[in-house]
């Protein structure tokens, strides 16, 4: 196949400065037939282009972006029959009510009427669909709809600011190190190991608990969460781009180069560079998922990475409607005298879990595929 | 093709008839070679190759590595194969043992007729291709199981009547265990049941074995040559009943001559005292041996399998159950202290046995050699190692890949000196497969010269280099730079090897042959006999014959 | 050292050494020195081939590498361009320090307090030396002393296309525009007869011979005076070795190149060079001219070298020196001549004293004990002229 | 290289480690406002506020004014916050290494869960707790080497089969699943596995199926005489070791000791799950890159069963590969305790982070000093995963 048609346009391509030759685009293609032969990767990248549709529709979505809005609540209802399922109710402001626990979505769209749970021995109320409680004690229900689409701008702007940010330093230092060695290599490497001993987890903690007190603004304070990832994410891309150049610094082409005077400056910009770069990519399209799990995990553990509680991002939404649903409906409603059927609360934290669940395995699926793509000794 | 060859009729015994068989599968065209073949006695053939087709499924298109390739191996004799890279030397080489992985690369049809039993017996049912609309590319489907059979019948063959050494000699062995470890695995493998007979029939307490210690012990303070040394232990071993004692002997007394003369008595009788079997050992043994039976009759099974082309399930079901059985039937021998102590005789046996065998392939210090990791040892010396190994089942076939390429010239010579004493000694016939022509003129008696996938030349080793028929084997001739003659003009080949997704069509040589004709684009020459066993595969020879 | 009036010498080597140290301990201290190349002397000659050749490891590469200043070497000089009477000084110098001053006129630290003789000797190194000339000086040279590898796999940038390839040295010289580059990249091309369309390919669509033609291409680029052939078919097939070798040979004789053709395969090095270097552990053994050492070896390492090649012609049966044992390892070199511990001709003083370098000849060189002591000397080469293989009779 | 040049070599190298990442707390340190250091690290609770000046009438009855506050002027001289930097740099290593790590702050973050905590040193404290997350993260070690090997060698085996398929969607699921979700939806669905109601423990009734997989000891009233015996403290601290189980046994309560296991089974399961997805991944990629080599096709070329090759010539190979993942990945591992002891309400040094970032202001003392332990345990970790390794492969050992 290439045998075939590569004389071809060669021939007719004039030995003349200018177009692209066609090899890189069936270098390309071959990745890209690699790429498809693998089912997960495929269903990866089709939610990932799903995300993308959700990010530049986030932005045209008629909600508030910056903060969830609680449900208007119609209240003073008997328990509904069945404590799991809830059964959908739409109906447009100024109408009626069609059934006494019909929650208003402020956008409109359809709104459920939730089972009622004993909320304390003292008063009853429903809990709507995708809701998000904050504490237990005087419970505010949130739409987390318009929430997880408008965090969509948040959460990927977050993610994909650390990982670009967090590569183009690691790949600086990593390179620095390779190329030059020696001391430098000495010095960066050990700095990569201080980094990487510290849990990340930990590390963006602290880091965010000594400067969050000081900064309040939202934009400040997403700028200070990206920079706290960074922090943690450099040593990563440091350590893999430096074993590629490693690597690639004693390939033959390199020495080439030298014997016929390159500087550099050249080399690491014709050679190393582009033959040393890819498995960050892998990389990184990994790392693009865990972002969100990780600010997750923080808002879990009770540490608010956002200045106000309700901010509209998939990872703290998730946070709380999780301890909403457990701390509050689940553990009242078993431990409670009046009603001792514990029930399940899953429509508090499904759509959140799932949107992160959803957008870190594509991901992931995404860079295993890629990677397999990429590497001959992987292709099938 | 192979169809064919699983319709053959079962051939009972160690020689099949010939005849029969070339009726049955071979094309028309090899039919003289038959003819001329059935002249010598059938048993002489030990390993027989028809019309092997091996593909490789990539991303490009179906590789056509092997395309019909046919040569018989004689006993005691060395084939050579040459050719250059990309020509399917060692391609052939892997399909025989059928080492090629599996995808991409896959067997396609052919027979391998090894003492009668055809080693590729039920292909067509492993996989099924199926070729993609307007591509190149065609889509394998394998059924698993059946591949997962074919391989473990492979067990039968493997190691066991072929062997095989490798090119890359300081990768082809595991770096993370010791030499003694890796060759010991095999003894055991192969030669499971006379190891751990002669172990049970070891009697160290032989009245004969005392004087010959004190004998031996005597000519080390006498600082005697290390031959009548030699000589002394291999008294001790046979009177001990067990030969590797001998060798032990040998090496503690040889330390004894450099530290001290006097302990190599004492030295001999504690290693004497391990040679005394307690129960848990005793028992331990004959466990192991009866498990290596049943690993000798699985072999069996699988040889009459591919012998008469149908399945014994019942027999190797038993088999199978039998050795399960076994494995856990000593449960005590799975805790870690007691199971060292209970194969602690066997092990001491191995490694003896592997100082044995790398002696045998010409080591300097065998000991300290087979007490090493490979990467300790220098390219030579795994290579050495690797053939004591690949020798230690006393195969009938050796495939020697390349064995020299990655080695300089004067471990070559070596390497070359010692195929060709081992090849006086054990008797083993070689397929010695190189591009280095030269090498083969020193230890080749006969030459297949390779092109594309094909056979070209296939004659004794004075006649092919006295007059080459083929022109790809002149042109090869020609370009070999020779120390002997230094004002010879290079000649070199025009163009390159052929791509193998779309090989040339008729002969694949023409479009560098020198002498093409037209009809080489057409039809593939056949293989023709030129007088003498030299055949040659050309039109050159015999031209409108053959095309009407 | 050699002094015969022929083509001036583009390369002049002097007592060349690099050493790579060896880390180890519980601080990776400088534990020793791998001595690859160690004080090796060679002059190279315009439109002639020395061949060098030896086993592996015995830093053959390295000293192709360091006398281009790839590597940096440990000590010793490399002249470019001496004129003849510079030559002449040079070893009446040398000869008058002693061979093993190469440390001391070091490339690194120019003599301050020392002899006047090493005075001299580096006014003249400060001149002609490589190692003494800095960067950029260097960078002008480097279009002038070219090398191809052995690897033709790993020696072409798998994301660059040919013609990118080839015109890389152009590009780092500024020379001419786009056009002109493609133009010159199409002649090169031609001159080793590849098809103009081949600039639009990557290299991964060649094969082996190809990309050595790319190499080889890409080497000339700059019009060299010299270029390094480093293996450069030992990992071909025959007959595209013998095309690789004609159009070497091809443009030696149009562009009067001067080639180092370093290799391990014997037979070649016969077929290409005028002139051939052995090599053993990083040091000469023996140099000749070609025919000389093929005809009459007197090292009895290149004595065991020929005899060990394979000749394609199974009538031919030659009584061979089969060499025991392995190479020792260039960390932990053998006292003395460093061949003594393989030497089928052996003597005491091998394993005490190393052998100097003397003339058996017309510049004919060998460092053998067996030849430096002048009546013992005598037999044994007139043995060893009669029969390749009586060298341990020589020794008795 | 002999192998204790190398361990020696390794510990050596750790030095500058662990000194970096007292430094890297030290800068985050520097910047916190003055009256936070000298809670954290000179004393939590004052008689008078930290502040340079106070009204003199507070030091001397009566007296108008303000005057320089002692207890602060002492706080700053024995932190050298007057001193410059590197002075101040010099001084925080010091008490560092000394395992001076200042105080728990009486602060409603820890404190409020812990009283007894208040007001003491940081690494007392993180001493009551250690063994607590010790214990569950050498159980959980357990599941994953049981999970990760088996799986990664047998998705390598048979590669882009259904089943490499199956491993690969179940490592990439437990990589993306956040643990917490997965903590509460496992803890929720066993709660109604056993059901709503009251008294189903074996050994304790009265105590419902919440509380019996939540928290890391039962509730108080199943103790005998419903108070928590001596040797736990508020059912929080458990003496003399510290390890539940091991307490539990010394005194006797065989039921608690089982209990504490039951307890930590799905937590460890939870931690297992997020740590096997990397894991596995490497396992199998590093499996086929050994498949692929030389010497496994000599091992089959020797007739060698197909499964002794995989076992003995490629898992050996590769096993060296898994432990220095695991080394790697064990950051990420002990990363995810807090998350898990928090979900699960277990009292260990996780859990005291959770508590320390809770409610502002926090509690910078516990904060820092539970991340240095941390990054100790890392540390040790990796050294025992290099040595491990120096030990099973030989090229390391002897080359």
């Amino acid at each position: 196949m290439v045998e075939e048609e590569l004389p071809a346009q060669a021939i007719e391509k004039p030995v003349r400065r200018g177009r692209r030759p066609s090899p890189r685009w069936d270098q390309f293609r071959r990745t890209w037939y690699f790429f498809r032969r693998n089912t997960l990767a495929m269903i990866g990248l089709g939610i990932l282009i799903f995300f993308v549709a959700l990010f530049i529709t986030s932005f045209i979505y008629p909600a508030n972006s910056t903060e969830l809005i609680p449900y208007e609540a119609t209240n003073g209802a008997a328990p509904s029959p069945n404590p799991i399922f809830p059964q959908v109710c739409t109906y447009q402001p100024g109408e009626v009510p069609p059934a006494p626990n019909c929650y208003l979505t402020p956008t409109g769209l359809p709104s459920v009427i939730a089972p009622t749970v004993a909320l304390s021995p003292a008063t009853l109320g429903p809990l709507p669909f995708g809701s998000l409680t904050l504490n237990p004690t005087e419970p505010i229900f949130y739409n987390t709809f318009d929430g997880l689409i408008k965090g969509a701008q948040w959460s990927i702007t977050i993610s994909v600011g650390v990982v670009v940010s967090g590569a183009i330093l690691g790949i600086f230092l990593g390179v620095v190190a390779g190329f030059y060695g020696g001391a430098v290599d000495e010095v960066i490497m050990r700095l990569t190991d201080i980094f990487l001993s510290i849990p990340g987890l930990l590390l963006v903690i602290i880091v965010l608990a000594v400067f969050a007190g000081s900064i309040t603004s939202t934009w400040d304070r997403v700028f200070l969460v990206i920079g706290a990832f960074v922090v943690v994410w450099w040593p990563t891309y440091a350590r893999i781009v430096r074993s590629q150049v490693l690597v690639v610094r004693e390939q033959r082409y390199v020495e080439a180069a030298k014997a016929s005077g390159a500087r550099g400056g050249r080399i690491l910009r014709k050679h190393i560079m582009p033959n040393s770069i890819y498995p960050v990519f892998v990389q990184m399209s990994l790392d693009v998922g865990t972002v969100p799990l990780l600010i997750a995990a923080i808002v879990f553990i009770g540490f608010h990475v956002f200045p106000i509680l309700n901010f509209p991002e998939w990872g703290t939404i998730t946070a709380f409607s999780v301890q909403g649903a457990v701390l509050y409906s689940f553990i009242e409603a078993c431990q409670s005298s009046i009603t001792n059927t514990c029930i399940f609360p899953w429509w508090q934290f499904f759509f959140p879990g799932l949107t992160l669940f959803l957008f870190a395995i594509s991901v992931s699926f995404f860079a295993d595929g890629l990677r397999d793509a990429l590497d001959p000794r992987l292709r099938r | 093709m192979a169809a064919a060859a699983v319709r053959e009729p079962a051939a009972p015994g160690e020689t099949l008839p010939e005849e029969s068989v070339a009726a049955a599968t071979a094309p028309p065209e090899i039919r003289p070679e038959e003819r001329d073949e059935s002249a010598l006695t059938h048993g002489d053939v030990i390993l027989d190759i028809r019309e092997l087709k091996t593909y490789f499924y990539t991303y490009d298109g179906v590789v056509l590595a092997l395309d019909g390739v046919s040569f018989k191996l004689r006993r005691k004799e060395t084939l050579g194969l040459a050719g250059e890279t990309g020509c399917g030397k060692s391609v052939t080489a892997f399909s025989v043992l059928r080492l090629i992985p599996d995808p991409p690369g896959r067997i396609v049809s052919g027979k391998i007729l090894f003492r009668g039993a055809d080693l590729l017996w039920g292909l067509d049912k492993e996989a099924r291709m199926k070729p993609i609309k307007r591509s190149v590319r065609v889509k394998v489907i394998h059924k698993f199981r059946r591949i997962k059979a074919a391989s473990a019948r492979m067990m039968a063959v493997r190691g066991h009547g072929i062997s095989m050494i490798f090119q890359e000699p300081s990768q082809a062995m595991n770096p993370i265990f010791p030499v003694y470890d890796q060759i010991g695995e095999t003894l055991l493998l192969h030669r499971g049941q006379t190891i751990i007979d002669q172990l049970l029939n070891a009697t160290p307490d032989a009245p004969e074995v005392q004087p010959a210690i004190e004998r031996l012990a005597e000519a080390v303070r006498a600082r005697e040559s290390t031959d009548r040394l030699k000589a002394l232990a291999t008294v001790v071993g046979e009177a001990a009943h067990l030969p590797s004692f001998g060798t032990q002997a040998f090496y503690s007394a040889r330390n004894a001559l450099s530290t001290s003369p006097d302990a190599v008595t004492a030295d001999l009788r504690s290693s004497l005292r391990r040679l005394r079997l307690s129960g848990l050992q005793r028992s331990y043994l004959k466990n192991r041996r009866r498990q290596t039976e049943i690993i000798d009759d699985l072999r069996e099974i699988y040889m009459r399998e591919m012998r008469e082309g149908q399945h014994h399930r019942l027999l190797e079901a038993r088999a199978r159950r039998r050795q399960f059985t076994l494995r856990w039937s000593h449960p005590q021998f799975g805790v870690p202290y007691v199971h060292r102590r209970a194969d602690k005789p066997l092990k001491d046996e191995l490694f003896w046995q592997t100082v044995a065998l790398l002696e045998g392939v010409q080591i300097a210090n065998p000991v300290q050699v087979a007490r090493c990791y490979p990467f300790e040892l220098s390219g030579g010396m795994i290579q050495r190692v690797m053939i004591a190994m690949a020798l230690s089942s006393e195969p009938a076939v050796l495939i020697a890949d390349e064995p020299t390429t990655a080695l300089d010239v004067t471990i070559q010579a070596q390497i070359l000196d010692l195929m060709r004493e081992l090849k006086h000694r054990v008797g083993t016939s070689t397929l010695l497969i190189t591009h280095d022509l030269a090498v083969l003129a020193e230890v080749a008696d006969r030459i297949c010269i390779m092109y594309a996938g094909n056979i070209v030349e296939n004659a004794p080793v004075k006649s092919l280099f006295a007059n080459p028929l083929h022109p790809y084997t002149r042109g090869l001739l020609a370009s070999i730079p020779r120390v002997d003659q230094p004002d010879k003009r290079l000649e070199s080949i025009p163009g390159s090897v052929p791509n193998l997704i779309k090989p040339p069509s008729g002969c694949r040589f023409h479009p560098r042959c020198p002498y093409a004709m037209p009809v080489c684009k057409e039809s593939r020459p056949p293989m023709t006999d030129e007088g003498n066993g030299h055949q040659v595969a050309c039109f050159l020879y015999h031209g409108p014959s053959v095309i009407e | 050292m050699d002094n015969s009036p022929s083509h001036p010498v583009v390369l002049a080597a002097r007592n060349v050494r690099k050493y790579f140290p060896i880390r180890g301990g519980l601080f990776s201290s400088h534990v020793g020195d791998v001595r690859a190349v160690d004080s090796v002397s060679m002059d190279i000659r315009e439109g002639e081939t020395v061949g060098l050749v030896g086993e592996s490891g015995c830093g053959k590469t390295t000293l192709g590498r360091v006398l281009l200043r790839l590597i940096e070497p440990t000590s010793g000089h490399c002249y470019y361009r001496p004129t003849p009477e510079i030559l002449a000084k040079l070893d009446s110098l040398y000869s008058s320090l002693g061979s093993d001053n190469g440390a001391s006129s070091s490339a690194k630290h120019a003599g301050a307090s020392s002899p006047p003789a090493l005075k001299e000797l580096d006014e003249i190194a400060n001149q002609y030396s490589l190692y003494r000339r800095n960067q950029r000086q260097m960078r002008d040279l480097r279009g002038r002393l070219q090398i191809v590898f052995q690897d033709p796999f790993s020696s072409l940038s798998p994301r660059l296309l040919v013609r990118e390839v080839v015109a890389e040295p152009l590009e780092i010289h500024h020379t001419g525009n786009r056009r002109e580059r493609d133009q010159r990249v199409l002649e090169l091309l031609q001159q080793v007869g590849l098809n103009p369309e081949h600039m639009w390919r990557f290299p991964h669509e060649f094969s082996g011979g190809q990309r050595q033609r790319i190499g080889i291409a890409r080497a000339l680029a700059l019009r060299p005076e010299m270029i390094v052939l480093d293996e450069p078919t030992s990992a071909l097939d025959v007959s595209v070795q013998a095309q690789i070798l004609n159009i070497l040979k091809r443009l030696q004789d149009e562009q009067g190149l001067a080639y180092l053709f370093i290799s391990h395969h014997l037979s070649v090095v016969r077929a290409m060079s005028k002139r051939v270097v052995v090599m053993y552990l990083g040091k000469v053994v023996e140099t000749a001219p070609t025919d000389g050492l093929f005809s009459r070896p007197l090292h009895p390492y290149t004595q065991a070298l020929l005899s060990a090649i394979p000749i394609p012609d199974p009538t031919t049966k030659r009584e061979r020196i089969v060499l025991s044992g392995d190479v020792p390892s260039p960390a932990a070199p053998p006292s003395g001549c460093r061949f003594h511990t393989r030497c089928p001709a052996v003597m005491p003083i091998c394993s005490k004293i190393e052998p100097e370098m003397t003339a058996m000849g017309q510049d004919h060189f060998v460092a053998c004990h067996l030849y430096s002591a002048p009546k013992e000397g005598g037999s044994a080469s007139s043995d060893s002229l009669t029969m390749v293989s009586e060298a341990p009779r020589a020794a008795s | 290289m002999r192998l204790w040049v190398y361990v020696v070599r390794r510990v050596l190298l750790v030095i500058p480690v662990v000194i970096g990442v007292m430094t890297i707390t030290f800068a985050l340190v520097s910047s916190l406002p003055v009256s936070e250091r000298l809670i954290s690290y000179y004393g939590p609770n004052p008689k008078l506020p930290y502040t340079p000046t106070v009204p003199c009438n507070k030091l001397y009855p009566g007296e108008p004014g303000n005057c320089t506050n002692p207890i602060y002027t002492k706080g700053v001289d024995a932190l050298g916050l007057n001193k410059p930097i590197p002075e101040q740099w010099a001084i925080y290593i010091g008490n560092s290494l000394t395992g001076n790590w200042g105080y728990v702050g009486n602060k409603t973050g820890v404190t409020g869960q812990v009283p007894i905590a208040s007001g003491q040193p940081v690494v007392k404290v993180l001493g009551w707790f250690l063994p607590y997350t010790l214990e569950l993260a050498a159980l959980s070690l357990l599941l994953i080497l049981i999970i990760a090997i088996p799986i990664g060698n047998l998705s390598a085996v048979n590669r882009n089969r259904p089943i490499d398929q199956a491993a690969r969607v179940l490592s990439f699921s437990g990589f993306a699943l956040p643990a917490f979700l997965l903590g509460s939806v496992l803890l929720m669905g066993f709660v109604l596995l056993i059901g709503g109601s009251n008294g189903h423990s074996p050994f304790c009734t009265g105590q419902t199926s919440y509380t019996d997989l939540y928290g890391s000891w039962p509730p108080v009233q199943c103790f005998p005489g419903g108070v928590y015996p001596s040797w736990l403290n508020q059912g929080q601290i458990s003496s003399p070791t510290g390890f539940p189980t091991i307490d539990a046994a010394i005194h006797g309560n065989w039921w608690f000791a089982l209990d504490t296991v039951i307890r930590m089974l799905l937590p460890a399961f939870v931690i297992a799950y997020g740590t096997v997805a990397l894991l596995l991944r490497f396992v199998r990629n590093s499996m086929l890159e050994v498949l692929n080599l030389d010497f496994v096709r000599t091992a089959r070329a020797k007739g060698l069963p197909e499964k002794s090759v995989v076992k003995k010539h490629a898992g050996r190979n590769s096993l060296n590969v898994t432990i220095t993942v695991l080394g790697l990945t064990f950051a990420g591992f002990i990363a995810g305790f807090p998350i898990i002891e928090e979900v699960f309400g277990l009292y260990g040094v996780g859990r005291m982070i959770a508590f320390s970032v809770t409610l502002t202001p926090y509690d910078f003392g516990m904060i820092f000093g539970s991340t240095i332990l941390f990054t100790l345990l890392v540390v040790a970790a990796n050294i025992i995963v290099d040595v491990l390794y120096a030990f099973l492969d030989p090229r390391v050992r002897l080359g």
